[in-house]
């Protein structure tokens, strides 16, 4: 396959996802039984002219048909509809949220990033000792702990040091820049470190077993004999190649990520894009729901996207 | 005092479920200056781990016993941190599959030149322009040096495996059946490349293989091996008109020869003894048509025979 | 009558543009892997099929048994053409033609044992009648390919035996039906040179009961001393063929000749001449026009650029099978 | 060039058949070993349930929140139940619906996978790209939004875990079908002219199962996970209580904050043992299926030199 094929059939497949998303979203709540549909212009408190206004917009009187092509006009426009929670646009309920869940997610990938590729290639290069041994089980480990589970545990051994739950201490008033910074980091440490420690042990299993599938490459011997060191080998050689799958896993895990964190966003009362959806589905919010799920899947597509492009810039091989 | 000299070299493997195996038992040769070994044998005889410990190439299960001396000094005693210094520019390698043998993700040049700059032959630009040159010397035009190895086809990777192996001067190169996985024509390509460079560049060659014509044909000397140990080794000449050892004889006369001299082709019974057991006797004795009581009791020495070494007792009971 | 009959074999395939390809109206590209070959086979007979690779002649042989669809000409095995038949009326033809792999390592199946592996086919083609029966012609066709004495072999696993056994069971496997056609591509490259004679004696001797083989090697030495008759392709065409010792001796085509002059000799005295052919081997995407072989060929003239050269029967042939595509010969 | 090392020893040493792979591989491995031997320790405590819990699972024994003592060793919830009793009827749910789902997604995973990787072409593609669309969906949320709309029940949430999970199986099992349909003993079969039900029932299947096993025991591991999540969300079956839920009651009767951490920290515990024994299964499996990592070419251990007491052969 030559490069150009591929990208476009990577972005052929992104489009055409997105598009998948968005109708297996009009499907899930507007065709499903018992659905949402009606339930969407029936924002609690609203006016009975808003009720109009909005039944108008979605053509809720209208056939499913109507309703489907009625529905990609309005997300073309970016309009998500109105949450029954606090009647503003779920646009820009999901956007407030969003803002709040990355600084959170990136802080947990970028420890479990930097800590997993370090003890997978530990786990690699002492393969058969009980380094590895040690390193595999602390990782498989973390790996098994239920994502909330883990963060209650944090909060049971932290509960005192360090705030268990929220965004900032909403009785600090009118706080300096620092205090303000040193505040809010306080708040980001415990579900970072809840996403982090679970990804970290996720990534030490991808980074040991992409790293010993390269140590057991032919080039990897030549390099040997070339007389370069070990160091130089596993630096220059056998990491540059192991980045390949690497990559690629973080990109994909990356887009879970952001869905998984519903669960720790739940734990500390974060007030991000999971935390969003989770209330949504105990306020039966529809349209948040629905937002919420669209913005999480594209998402993964979009990360998808990234690691197919990431693959293409790392490995010359993918040209042919 | 020989430019490279195997003395008394054993390796053994652990296996995967418990136990060891011999792979290499005592083999000692030496190579003079410029000069063409072949280390020839079938599948398991031991010659490819034989041809990996001259450069200390072994992997972590591997427990390795003798020396390999280069210019007298006994490069395996400190282990890999005493050979490192010796690989590539004293020996280098080539492999078999030169499909493997470079980084999939890298410009070959790159690969080059960091042979060049680990040793400190050449730096940036300088060692640039001699991956190029030494790219040209095997038949590459040096505009191919930033492609990458899945761009050239099977016989251009291993000629670029061989300038790659070039790239320190080395006086000893160990090709590993370089041509084995390749069709006749290129094979022969190589094979012609390899004879040329050593020509002119006065390289010892260490040439590991199965096949015996391309040893007659290539080198000056043939080292047989069978079950880990050399059984025959001497000039080429003399091992295929007066082989010295039962198996060189019937391996000879199991390859079939285009030049045909009505002899029959043919194989020769049973297999080689497994080697993670301790062998009695001879091991070529249950294959050998020629065997008598001592085979099956003491294991022959490899011993001179005119000219020759052979590690076998029919040289002891007068013709 | 002969065993198989092919006549102007063609196999072509595309090769995938790609959409960028497509939409930039690149043109479409085919693969010639065979391109008109012609040859028979008598009962009884060994061929030997020798070529670089990419030449085509594993697409020529796995189209022989339809593995592979030709896209023209015909295969007649037993005076029947093979090319028109549905896989229906293929399945008892099957039967008869057979074929053997280069790997034996590979091409039994680990979790078999022998007996098994040699029963398939039986079982497969509900050819071996009773349980007891079968058993019976197991335990024959192991002792016909020398793995004697059978109770020896019949229970072990491929990994508990050597890489000649291995190859045996292959063999085995594939007589168990009876077939009059053996079709062996490169049946003993995989295999250590002190066994490779046995096995090609094991294929000699089958000979004695009519079957004919079809052998694809790349090694002329074995093609010399094993088959009868030698077919040299290049590039999807047959450039010369003969009786097996006059190839070798007077090779007519100068591609033959080339292919002679590279096998290393086993005698060191005997210091070759190689006639190596430069570059790399052919793409079969783009075939030369006139002759093919023109732009390797170390004897081409003018005419060679503009005439695509018959099989025939070169001036200096002295046998009146011998047959060369070149206008020189 | 990948034979170099193995050179020796695959002549020599008999090459491993797959007979039995699983069994020995548990058996020789020491993590594997762990993990079979805690997974059957939990899965007998939990099918045993009914005669070995302590206590009833449904009547208050104790104080709210009662602290750990002799007659209740991990104390009690916030019903005053036994914890040790919810426990092992815990465990039981979370098992039926990780085994369930697995069961789910296998039989779809395989089948996909087995069909996509042994017809290949246009039955690959299509397929592989429904298994595409499949996993960019984002479970989590995906079985929130269907347990959310469908109603909590554990039918539905074995059928969600299980729609959700086949994909990944269906791409491991399709790499692995495509590459054992290249063997040549399956070329062989087709040559024969054996039929495509006899090629993947007797050549094709063998070769997939231990991979399929080590892919059904993770798949269990991430179902088991699943169900917790959910469950934690509020989204359990609320008639059932799974291990999932027991985490749930206590986090919402805010066990943490009364101190009770003996309501919160074995039921996730116990989890993390049942995925954790699994995973430890699994990737001793695929360690041992993956024929790449048997070489390795540079390790941190170096090859040993041994003393030599030669046979001595004639000077040079």
């Amino acid at each position: 396959m030559r490069g150009a094929d591929y990208v476009i059939k990577r972005l052929g497949f992104a489009v055409v996802t997105v598009f998948v998303a968005i109708s297996l979203n009009f499907a899930l709540f507007r065709l499903a039984p018992g659905s949402a549909v009606s339930n969407l212009a029936r924002v609690p408190h609203a006016t009975p002219e808003l009720h109009q206004a909005l039944k108008r917009e979605f053509g809720l009187d209208k056939s499913k048909g109507a309703q489907y092509v009625i529905y990609l006009k309005q997300l073309v426009r970016g309009n998500l509809g109105v949450s029954f929670e606090n009647q503003q646009p779920v646009s820009h309920n999901l956007w407030v949220a969003l803002k709040n869940t990355l600084p959170m997610v990136l802080l947990g990938t970028l420890f479990s990033i930097v800590l997993g590729t370090l003890t997978g290639v530990v786990a690699a290069w002492r393969r058969g000792t009980a380094v590895e041994g040690a390193t595999v089980t602390t990782a498989l480990g973390f790996y098994s702990m239920p994502t909330h589970w883990l963060g209650l545990m944090l909060v049971i051994l932290f509960s005192g040091v360090l705030p268990t739950g929220g965004m900032t201490n909403d009785f600090l008033i009118n706080p300096s820049f620092w205090t303000h910074l040193k505040d809010l980091a306080a708040h980001i440490a415990l579900p970072s470190l809840t996403l982090g420690l679970v990804l970290y042990g996720e990534y030490t299993l991808i980074v040991r077993s992409a790293m010993l599938e390269t140590l057991g490459e032919d080039y990897i011997l030549t390099a040997r004999a070339k007389g370069l060191r070990p160091w130089a080998i596993l630096r220059r050689h056998a990491l540059r190649n192991a980045m390949l799958p690497i990559a690629t896993l973080v990109a994909l895990s990356l887009g879970y990520i952001v869905a998984g964190a519903i669960l720790v966003e739940t734990v500390f009362s974060w007030p991000g894009i999971g935390r969003a959806v989770y209330e949504a589905v105990l306020q039966r919010d529809y349209p948040m729901l629905q937002g919420g799920f669209l913005l999480l899947t594209i998402s993964v597509v979009f990360f998808n996207l990234v690691a197919d492009l990431l693959y293409f810039k790392l490995d010359p091989r993918i040209t042919q | 005092m020989s430019l490279l000299e195997a003395r008394e070299l054993n390796v053994w493997f652990d296996l995967e479920g418990g136990g060891t195996l011999h792979a290499v038992q005592g083999v000692s040769f030496a190579l003079e200056e410029g000069e063409r070994l072949g280390l020839v044998g079938e599948s398991g005889c031991g010659k490819t781990t034989t041809a990996l410990a001259l450069l200390g190439l072994l992997p972590s299960s591997a427990e390795v016993a003798g020396e390999v001396r280069f210019h007298g000094e006994d490069v395996l005693a400190g282990g890999e941190e005493s050979v490192r210094p010796h690989r590539w520019t004293d020996v280098a390698m080539v492999f078999q599959g030169a499909m493997n043998s470079f980084n999939p993700v890298r410009t070959v040049e790159s690969q080059i030149v960091e042979a060049l700059e680990l040793h400190a032959v050449a730096e940036g630009a300088v060692a640039r322009a001699r991956a190029g040159k030494l790219l040209e010397s095997v038949g590459i035009p040096a505009d191919r040096a930033r492609r990458f190895p899945h761009e050239f086809s099977g016989g251009m990777r291993q000629r670029a495996a061989i300038a790659m192996a070039l790239a320190c001067e080395p006086s000893v190169l160990v090709a590993d059946e370089p041509t084995t996985a390749l069709d006749v024509m290129v094979q022969a390509q190589i094979l012609e490349l390899l004879d040329g460079l050593c020509r002119d560049f006065g390289l010892a060659l260490v040439l590991v293989t199965h096949d015996l014509p391309v040893v007659a044909q290539l080198c000056d000397r043939a080292a047989v091996m069978y079950a880990g140990e050399i059984v025959e080794e001497g000039p080429v000449e003399r091992l295929y008109h007066s082989p010295r050892h039962p198996y060189t004889r019937l391996l000879f006369a199991a390859t079939p020869d285009l030049a045909d001299d009505g002899a029959p082709v043919a194989s020769i019974p049973g297999a080689p003894p497994r080697l993670d057991r301790p062998l009695v006797g001879c091991p070529f004795r249950p294959r050998c048509d020629r065997a008598f009581g001592r085979c099956a009791e003491e294991r022959p020495l490899l011993r001179r025979v005119d000219g020759s070494r052979a590690a076998c007792h029919l040289n002891d009971v007068p013709a | 009558m002969s065993l198989i009959e092919v006549e102007n074999l063609v196999v072509r395939y595309p090769v995938a543009r790609g959409i960028v390809g497509t939409l930039a109206r690149r043109p479409r590209r085919t693969v010639h892997a065979v391109d008109g070959v012609s040859f028979s086979l008598r009962p009884g007979e060994i061929l030997a099929l020798v070529g670089e690779s990419g030449c085509g002649k594993t697409t020529t042989a796995q189209t022989l048994l339809r593995l592979v669809e030709p896209e023209a000409g015909s295969i007649r095995f037993e005076g029947r053409d093979v090319t028109q038949l549905s896989v229906r009326e293929l399945r008892p033809l099957r039967r008869r033609m057979q074929l053997i792999y280069q790997d034996p390592y590979e091409s039994l199946d680990p979790r078999l044992r022998v007996r098994q592996t040699v029963e398939e086919p039986l079982l497969v083609h509900r050819a071996g009648g009773s349980r007891e029966e079968r058993a019976r012609r197991v335990r024959e066709t192991l002792e016909r390919v020398e793995l004697v004495p059978a109770e020896l072999f019949l229970d072990r696993f491929p990994h508990e035996l050597s890489g000649g056994q291995r190859q045996r069971v292959a063999i085995a496997a594939s007589l168990v039906l009876e077939p009059r056609l053996l079709v062996a591509d490169e049946p003993v490259s995989m295999l250590d040179v002190s066994v490779r004679a046995g096995i090609l004696r094991l294929l000699d001797g089958l000979r004695d009961g009519g079957l004919g083989i079809l052998m694809i090697t790349h090694d002329l030495s074995t093609a010399a001393r094993f088959s009868d008759r030698i077919a040299v392709m290049y590039l999807g065409r047959i450039v010369e063929e003969g009786p097996a010792s006059e190839v070798v001796r007077n090779p007519q085509h100068p591609y033959t000749r080339a292919l002679l002059s590279v096998v290393p000799k086993r005698d060191p005295r005997e210091r070759m001449r190689p006639q190596i052919l430069r570059g790399e081997p052919p793409d079969a995407v783009r075939i030369p026009p006139g002759c093919r072989f023109h732009p390797r060929c170390p004897l081409a003239i003018d005419a060679c650029r503009a005439q695509d050269p018959p099989l025939e029967r070169p001036a200096a042939a002295t046998n009146g099978s011998h047959v060369a595509a070149c206008i020189l010969a | 060039m990948s034979v170099v090392l193995q050179e020796p020893v695959l002549q020599e040493a008999p090459i491993r058949s797959r007979r039995g792979i699983v069994l020995e591989t548990i058996r020789r491995r020491p993590s594997a070993a762990i993990g079979a031997t805690l997974l059957v320790l939990v899965l007998l405590g939990a099918v045993l349930a009914p005669v070995l819990a302590p206590y009833d699972l449904h009547k208050q024994v104790g104080p709210v929140f009662g602290h750990p003592s002799w007659s209740h060793p991990l104390g009690l919830d916030d019903g005053g139940i036994d914890m040790v009793t919810l426990l092992m009827w815990g465990a039981r749910i979370s098992l039926v619906v990780g085994f369930a789902a697995t069961l789910v997604s296998m039989l779809i995973g395989g089948t996909v996978g087995v069909a996509a990787g042994y017809f290949g072409g246009k039955t690959d593609t299509i397929l592989m790209r429904i298994t595409d669309y499949f996993l960019v969906i984002p479970d989590v949320p995906l079985m929130i939004i269907v347990a959310a709309i469908w109603g909590p029940s554990l039918l539905h949430i074995v059928v969600v875990i299980g729609i959700l999970l086949w994909t990944s199986t269906a791409r491991v099992i399709r790499a692995q079908v495509k590459s054992v349909r290249e063997r040549v003993y399956v070329k062989r079969a087709q040559a024969i002219g054996a039929g495509h039900a006899r090629i993947v029932l007797r050549h094709v299947l063998p070769q997939v199962a231990p991979l399929l096993i080590a892919n059904t025991v993770l798949t269990i591991a991430v179902a088991i996970f699943d169900e917790t999540a959910l469950s934690f969300l509020g989204l359990g079956d609320p008639s059932r209580i799974s291990l999932g839920k027991v985490i749930e009651n206590a986090f919402q009767r805010a066990a943490i904050s009364t101190g009770a951490w003996w309501a919160i920290v074995p039921p996730g515990a116990l989890v993390a043992l049942i995925i954790l024994s699994c995973s430890l299964i699994g990737q001793a499996l695929e360690d041992a299926l993956n024929p790449r990592l048997r070489v390795a070419h540079l390790s941190a251990r170096r090859f040993r030199l041994r003393p030599l007491v030669g046979r001595g052969s004639e000077a040079l």
